[in-house]
């Protein structure tokens, strides 16, 4: 048993449990096309939580901010992100994949400056007073969630928005009876490059360190001569972006978009960081590709279980490791 | 010292007058509450106030858990839902009776205090976090019973059914010469009074005992657990037998609100009695009233109903009101009540950090 | 002795509604250990955190090196070369031993020498070197509040009450130590052991009530039991 | 001379995004009365003075602003409300104040069911019209083999139920019924699951979607190419803002409620034709639905003179009135409107922002068998 | 061994493989005052925690009189009698000095349960707690937050909750750390009279000699989580070992 876990330990540990996931899934699944098909879609989906999740993770894991108006962040990047493909139109449905791909990644800037700023606005209005006071910031980050609904609402409308997706991502790879949706090897893609850079930033820098010692204790931190409103000022909207380009993607892979997108990815997105562990983007991606895999498997396996799959999974996993499966805070 | 003496008493002064304004709403608020019928005779306040009186219940319960011990929990309105359930189903199963809502509402009663024995046993040694998500995930669970078992719970759809014949409006309870309802300041003396003032004294003995339970030595052994668990363990309190306690007791208050809620409304549905939402508006009022305060989910729950129930009304009026100047009618059109909701939310979290009962009384709620 | 690193002149300050600092005015000269005396609840360590601009000087002046720092953030005023360690030790138990000491640099890397300056001085400090910060004893909490503050060259370490909880031998090694960082830097100390005081301070203040109650070197006081009598209560525990 | 007769519109006017729907239904019952009383909003020489109510979308709130427009306002019919659950939560007002409820926008047919009174009507469609009608849209025979595919819940379930009843004695077998849970985003193991089963059959191979929320199952499973096995995708017409991601499934057949090209009378022309002039867009289901309302209360009221409850009721049970669906009928046993609905072929056309879902042809109330909820005659 | 009052044999806990103390054994007799020294890390403070309860031993026994106490949790072991003050200050932040008392002094007298009966009602374990704070001259601050008392005062406060839990078995963590000249002997002669009951047992972590030399019957040393020495004070602090380790210089310059 104790070779077992080390020899575990020794090629990677908790990392390898998607793979496990993934191997289990294939001796159950016996198709192997129908596997492949389920693997890449999960592990796409994984990455586009991941997106939405890893900003949350950051806030509430480094900051001790419990955010419930980070879904607002995930919808209106969504709408706006579909309101500038809209304006692009042309480009969108272009045949050329450089326009294309211009469209879209102007969708996910415009979204992300919008979370810079908002971001920034928000920290400054709605967090700031109420840092280390939980109940108070779920108080008034759902007063700003409601405002930000209504905002929504008030702009865009109630109905329905359809966001066109680019041509060059429309459309599945097929590989034998394999079909891989191209916008999701596109997600992947982007979800990687996303974490790859946030990795950078935490863990070649000081600023992970300073932000969770922040939390613990304020006044130290400012002893030692470092300005901790500024700091977290910047995490929160390094966040806010994230949740904003991950709502872009989001609303380009749901195409038809409302005002509730954001608030419908919540406890999934909660599941997530708690899976993870607060406060580790290698935990929110652990737990997201977890996610994103299980429910796919399980979709396909016991459709009855899809519902319950996740919250199963994240009971295992508290039972297993109380703090999540990769935590930076205890 | 003396310095410090004399600020005190400064201090102390300040914070009578405050309980003292505290005391006058709370007083208010129970005189309105008593005499809703003939004061505001209108169908809708007579729902408002009904559902003020059995949100105050509610809250208040779930302040014994969060604000009193420090217990986060997303299952309250699980227990709210058993009660409301049982006995919804068991009237309509039954028929409309007395020993309908008797059987009924013990059994709700009874699968709540078995369900929150387990829950808190099992899960309330371990940390914060994780018991709210375990929470979190017993009440989604049962949310989806709900939707399945629609055969006997409706389903989304939620079930209608019929209460005793005293609580139907067509009820007699007084009548004049004429044989016609008796009116009393305008209020029709018939069935809908009389299912008023079951919610009403039915809301009162649970809130009262309720008073008792934070006044007594257990209400201050679940201070100290939330203040310090280790230290209360060191100084021989059995922490999870308390908690597990008190999570069973806020539980079964819970579910005799559930009780009171399903008399009064004749309706039983995810929205009324299970959803997520209601806990999120559980926890507003907690907060927004004061935590760790009883009086303070008197006002927390009579501010927030009225507002989900007047402030589209007001801003209607706002909006005629300002119907020349430019752009302000706009903002105020009763469609877009909820962003005022919001906005004032934000602002009462600005001016009063510690919710109105803890600020106005200075006694902070726990940081 | 050369002009004073740090002078407070007329400071009060307000906790809440209480006011607990009365027009405190103090001059620490460059160089050497300055101590700080009093009894509990005297306000010694209000003044440190007025000082740190932790809590905010009602009235009154605080110049460091010429400028007056009273109104500026605290962290402006540690850049300002101030080193703060705190009664409660302030030390972040979710980081490591390590990271908590890296905190205390200004760019994240260590200077050997002194590293293994502090090595030599607290040895527990490099046993557990990359372990949980909460799992140190109390003693061991309160080295690494100190080590932090000196791992890096600072002008002036205001230090409150380091040897509680330590045990004698760290004390003895910690006087020697002290006497050889106050050769590069100013140190205000708080303290209630005064014969560590004793043994290292130059000047000395006595806070009571919120006010200064006496100033003078530390010379003077030790001649003289009377004032430590009435000053500090000294006599009525023999062994001191 | 007299007082205005008062009627309340009950419906989420918060709180949800189908807010959205509610605002059409307004605007749709307004317009319906003006056409009735050509533009004079007068019924025999009394005003019609309209309440709107907001429930919320919650159905305690609901439940109590509908006892409020009966009891303090006084309102002679009111109509409502948007959800299914919320409205069922407002039948037993209706008989408790013995007023007529008016049911529109909402669908489930439990709303005309057991638990429903005498006092109840309802001018919108319910699913067993959507199911029916898509199935007959399929044109079913012994060669079709279908796999659907819905939420799994009362509202999903039904509806599957109703289909299967639909194909009975067609010959079509169902091969797979998939239940995915509220709210899927992600529908790639149902499709794997729903090709497996398909894939080897011989013959038409359907895949019906009959999901009522977002989520763009057709968009996704579309993606995944289904055409490599010959599997057609088959799902009911949707709102306007919906038929954008038709553009996917040129070709595709079904049946919708309305689409404002398709019926074809006076009424409907109007309709189009005021709307584009007023809002700058045509007419949606929920317009036309809310019209359908305000033709009946108009109906009901210039056909009696004795404008009580139990009078209206009489003359409302039976009563065929013109809408811009055509003809429709309150069946006298549970009081809901049958009406037609339009089997469509999508038609893609650059110029335009949406799919169309163009005519095949009209499916009148006669061809299909909507069950009967209740009795009210007994 | 059974006039030893509470005895642990073989204690051992370990950190990962860090035993934090090792194989202490030892009892302790009622009446008698044992100090334990030890460096900064010896294990004094875990010792303590095994004992009351809030760390669970790896191997080895505890016992209280006669009865193994080993598997009670801190609860039942506070209820039996075994008490202790806490190193770094470890209350009730918000609620009053006189609170954090009261809820000792019920604890002590097992009335945790009642729902039904006010608390205010219990008007002698009020007067209880008052006591205790006049025995701890905090008094004054009685009807102050934790959170605003100093650090001395919150020092007091500790040693009034252990008072108040009436144990036979008194622990104190270096109870006079941080506590002014003048307020420290308040500590020692509280401590002076809890010994004057010779059915008490004391157990007092204290790093300053002055203190240890009055107050001691008998000093145990630690070292890295082993018992090094025991005995009498003077032989005690004589040893070379002790020195070495633990005063860092000649034992007549210890004062
Ligand atoms: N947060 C606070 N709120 C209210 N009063 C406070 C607060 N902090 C300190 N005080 C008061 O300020 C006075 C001085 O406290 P301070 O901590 O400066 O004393 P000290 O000299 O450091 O004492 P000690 O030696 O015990 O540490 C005390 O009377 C204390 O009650
Ligand atoms: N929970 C824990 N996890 C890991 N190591 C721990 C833990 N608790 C204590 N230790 C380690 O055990 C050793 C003993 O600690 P303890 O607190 O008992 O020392 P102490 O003798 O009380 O010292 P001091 O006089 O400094 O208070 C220390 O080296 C400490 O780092
Ligand atoms: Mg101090
Ligand atoms: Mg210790």
């Amino acid at each position: 048993m104790n070779s077992i876990t080390s020899a575990f330990e020794r090629y990677g540990g908790i990392n390898l449990l998607p793979v496990l996931l993934a191997l289990i899934a294939f001796l159950l699944i016996g198709s192997p096309s129908t596997w492949v098909t389920l693997t890449v879609a999960g592990l796409a989906m994984g990455m586009m939580i991941f997106l939405m999740a890893s900003g949350l993770s950051l806030v509430f894991g480094l900051m001790d901010v419990l955010n419930f108006g980070h879904s607002a962040f995930i919808s209106f990047g969504a709408f706006i992100a579909a309101s500038v493909l809209a304006a692009l139109t042309a480009w969108v449905a272009a045949d050329s994949v450089i326009l294309n791909l211009l469209a879209l990644l102007l969708a996910i800037a415009a979204a992300a400056l919008f979370g810079l700023i908002a971001g920034w606005a928000f920290e400054k209005v709605i967090i700031k007073p109420v840092y280390r006071d939980h109940l108070r910031q779920i108080l008034i980050t759902m007063g700003a969630l409601i405002v930000a609904e209504q905002i929504i609402l008030a702009i865009w409308g109630g109905s329905p928005i359809s966001v066109p997706r680019p041509h060059f991502l429309s459309g599945s790879l097929i590989i034998g009876d394999v079909s891989i949706e191209l916008y999701r090897l596109f997600a992947f893609v982007l979800g990687l490059i996303a974490y790859v850079s946030l990795y950078v930033i935490l863990n070649r820098t000081r600023v992970g360190l300073l932000v969770r010692a922040g939390v613990e204790n304020r006044e130290m931190v400012e002893a030692l001569g470092f300005r901790i409103d500024r700091l977290f000022v910047g995490v929160f909207v390094l966040g806010s972006a994230l949740a904003a380009i991950g709502g872009a993607m989001w609303a380009g892979y749901e195409t038809l978009i409302t005002a509730a997108i954001g608030s419908e990815m919540m406890i999934i997105v909660f599941i997530v960081i708690i899976i993870g562990g607060l406060g580790s983007i290698e935990g929110s991606l652990l737990g997201a590709i977890m996610v994103g895999l299980m429910g796919n498997y399980v979709a396909f396996l016991a459709p009855k279980m899809a519902l319950a799959s996740n919250m199963i999974l994240m009971m295992a996993i508290l039972l297993w490791r109380p703090y999540g499966l990769r935590p930076a805070v205890k | 010292m003396s310095d410090i003496a004399i600020d005190t008493n400064a201090n102390a002064a300040r914070g009578r007058t405050g309980r003292l304004v505290v005391y006058a709403i709370i007083g208010a608020i129970g005189i309105c509450l008593f005499l809703a019928p003939f004061l505001f005779p209108d169908v809708r306040s007579q729902e408002v106030a009904a559902r003020i009186c059995i949100f105050i219940v509610l809250v208040a319960s779930y302040d014994l858990l969060i604000g009193y011990t420090g217990i986060v929990s997303f299952a309250h309105t699980m227990f709210f839902g058993l009660g409301a359930y049982g006995t919804a189903i068991a009237l309509k199963l039954m028929g409309p009776g007395w020993d309908a809502i008797l059987l009924g509402g013990a059994l709700g009663l009874v699968v709540s205090l078995i369900l929150a024995a387990l829950v808190g046993l099992l899960s309330l040694r371990v940390k914060a976090i994780f018991f709210a998500m375990v929470t979190l995930a017993a009440a989604s669970v049962m949310a989806v019973m709900a939707s399945q078992f629609s055969d006997f719970t409706g389903g989304e759809d939620g079930i209608i059914y019929k209460v005793p014949k005293l609580f139907s409006p067509a009820t007699k309870l007084l009548t004049d010469e004429d044989g016609k309802v008796l009116r009393i300041f305008g209020a029709k003396a018939n069935g809908k009074m009389a299912a008023y003032y079951f919610v009403f004294f039915g809301s009162l003995i649970l809130y009262f005992i309720m008073l008792r339970i934070v006044a007594s030595p257990l209400g201050t052994v679940l201070e100290a657990i939330r203040e310090n668990e280790m230290r209360a363990e060191a100084l021989g309190y059995r922490v999870v037998l308390y908690r597990t306690a008190i999570f069973c007791i806020a539980a079964l208050i819970a579910a005799g609100a559930g009780i009171l809620r399903a008399v009064w409304l004749k309706y039983t549905g995810p929205e009324t009695s299970l959803s997520f939402a209601i806990m999120i508006d559980i926890l507003l009022m907690v907060v927004i009233g004061g935590m760790g305060t009883m009086t303070g989910a008197i006002i927390g729950a009579t501010l927030m109903s009225l507002a989900q129930f007047y402030l589209k009304d007001l801003m209607q009026l706002a909006s005629e009101a300002t119907a020349g100047i430019p752009l302000l009618p706009e903002l105020l059109a009763p469609d877009r009540w909820l962003l005022w909701l919001g906005v004032l939310f934000i602002l009462l979290v600005y001016f009063f950090p510690a919710g109105i009962v803890g600020t106005l009384s200075r006694k902070g709620g726990h940081p | 002795m050369t002009s004073p690193i740090l002078e407070l002149d007329g400071v009060s300050t307000d906790i809440a509604q209480y006011h607990i600092l009365h027009d405190i005015s103090l001059t620490v000269p460059e160089g050497g250990v300055h101590v700080l005396l009093g009894r509990n609840g005297a306000g010694k360590t209000t003044t440190l955190r007025t000082i740190m601009g932790l809590w905010q000087a009602r009235a009154g002046v605080i110049r460091f090196r010429g400028d007056d720092i009273a109104a500026l953030h605290t962290s402006d005023i540690a850049r300002k070369g101030i080193a703060f360690v705190p009664e409660n030790m302030g030390i972040f138990g979710g980081l490591t031993v390590e990271e908590n000491m890296r905190l205390a640099t200004h760019d994240g890397s260590f200077d050997r020498d002194r590293l293994a300056r502090i090595y030599a001085l607290f040895p527990a400090l490099e046993t557990f070197w990359t372990k949980s910060a909460w799992s140190l004893s109390g003693g061991q909490k309160q080295m690494l509040a100190i080590a932090r503050a000196i791992i890096e060259k600072r002008d002036l370490i205001l230090i409150d009450e380091p040897t509680k909880g330590l045990a004698p031998a760290i004390i003895l090694s910690m006087v020697d130590a002290f006497r050889e960082i106050a050769r590069e830097t100013t140190i205000l100390l708080v303290e209630q052991n005064f014969l560590f005081a004793k043994s290292l301070g130059q000047t000395v203040a006595v806070i009571d009530d919120g006010r200064i109650a006496h100033t003078g070197t530390m010379a003077e006081l030790v001649e003289d039991t009377a004032l430590q009598t009435r000053l500090l209560s000294l006599s009525l525990d023999a062994h001191q | 001379a007299d007082d205005p007769v008062k009627i309340a519109l009950v419906h989420g006017l918060s709180g949800s995004t189908f807010e959205a729907f509610s605002k059409q239904s307004h605007t749709g019952f307004k317009l319906g009365l003006e056409y009735a009383t050509d533009g004079t909003m007068k019924i025999n020489g009394r005003d019609i003075e309209i309440i709107e109510k907001d429930t919320q979308f919650k159905p305690d709130v609901a439940r109590a602003v509908l006892a409020e427009a009966y009891g303090d306002d006084d309102v002679l019919i009111a109509v409502g409300g948007t959800s299914s659950g919320v409205t069922k939560g407002m039948l037993p007002i209706a008989e408790e104040y013995e007023r007529i409820l008016l049911v529109e926008p909402a669908v489930a047919d439990s709303l005309t069911g057991p638990d429903s009174n005498r006092y109840v009507f309802k001018t919108s469609r319910n699913s067993s019209m959507d199911m029916q009608a898509q199935a007959l849209a399929l044109k079913p025979g012994p060669d079709l083999h279908v796999a659907t595919l819905a939420e799994d819940y009362a509202f999903g379930k039904d509806g599957i139920a109703a289909f299967k009843k639909a194909l009975e004695g067609s010959g079509a077998t169902i091969v797979a019924e998939e239940y995915v849970p509220l709210k899927t985003t992600d529908f790639t193991a149902a499709a794997e699951r729903m090709f497996a089963a398909l894939k080897d059959k011989e013959g038409r191979k359907v895949i019906l979607i009959y999901v009522a929320g977002g989520g763009d199952p057709m968009g996704k499973i579309k993606a995944m190419q289904p055409e490599r096995f010959d599997i057609e995708i088959s799902t009911g017409g949707h709102i306007l803002p919906v038929l954008p991601t038709y553009k996917r499934v040129p070709g595709m057949e079904g049946a919708i409620y309305y689409y404002f090209e398709n019926p074809d009378n006076p009424i409907n022309d109007w309709l189009v034709a005021e709307h584009q002039k007023r809002f700058g867009s045509p007419p949606d289901f929920f317009t036309a639905g809310g019209m359908a309302a305000g033709l009946a209360v108009a109906k009901a009221l210039q056909s009696t003179d004795d404008w009580d409850t139990e009078s209206l009721i009489e003359t409302m049970q039976g009563m065929s009135w013109d809408t811009p669906k055509g003809q429709m009928t309150f069946r006298p046993e549970d009081h809901q409107a049958l009406q037609s609905m339009y089997h469509f072929k999508i038609k893609v056309d650059d110029s335009v922002d949406w799919a169309i879902p163009e005519l095949v042809r009209e499916i009148k109330p006669d061809e299909m068998e909507i069950p009967v909820g209740r009795n009210n005659q007994e | 061994m059974t006039s030893a009052s509470l005895r642990t044999e073989d204690l051992t806990i370990r950190f990962g493989g860090h035993a934090a103390v090792n194989m202490v054994t030892c009892a302790f007799k009622a009446g008698e005052l044992t100090v334990i020294v030890g460096p900064n890390g010896a294990g004094k403070t875990t010792y303590f925690n095994l004992i009351s309860g809030q760390l669970k031993p790896s191997s080895g026994r505890i016992f209280k009189g006669d009865d193994d106490i080993t598997a009670l949790s801190a609860s039942a072991r506070a209820k039996s009698g075994i008490g202790r003050a806490f190193q770094l200050t470890n209350l009730f932040p918000q609620l009053s000095v006189l609170e954090n008392v009261r809820l000792a002094v019920q604890a002590q007298h097992g009335l945790g349960p009642v729902i039904f009966r006010s608390a205010r009602s219990f008007a002698n374990l009020r007067d209880e707690a008052y006591a205790y704070l006049e025995a701890t001259r905090l008094q004054a601050a009685a009807a102050l937050p934790v959170t605003a008392l100093p650090h001395g005062d919150q020092r007091k406060l500790e040693i009034a909750l252990l008072l108040a839990l009436k144990p036979d078995i008194f622990m104190f963590d270096e109870p006079t750390a941080g506590m002014s000249v003048d307020e420290a002997p308040v500590i020692l002669e509280l401590i002076e009279e809890i010994r004057k009951d010779t059915g008490k047992t004391i157990l007092l972590v204290e790093h300053k000699m002055d203190v240890v030399r009055s107050l001691a019957d008998r000093i145990i040393v630690l070292h890295n989580g082993e018992l090094v020495a025991d005995g009498m004070p003077d032989e005690v602090i004589a040893l070379p070992l002790v020195r070495d380790i633990y005063l860092g210089m000649p034992a007549e310059d210890a004062a």
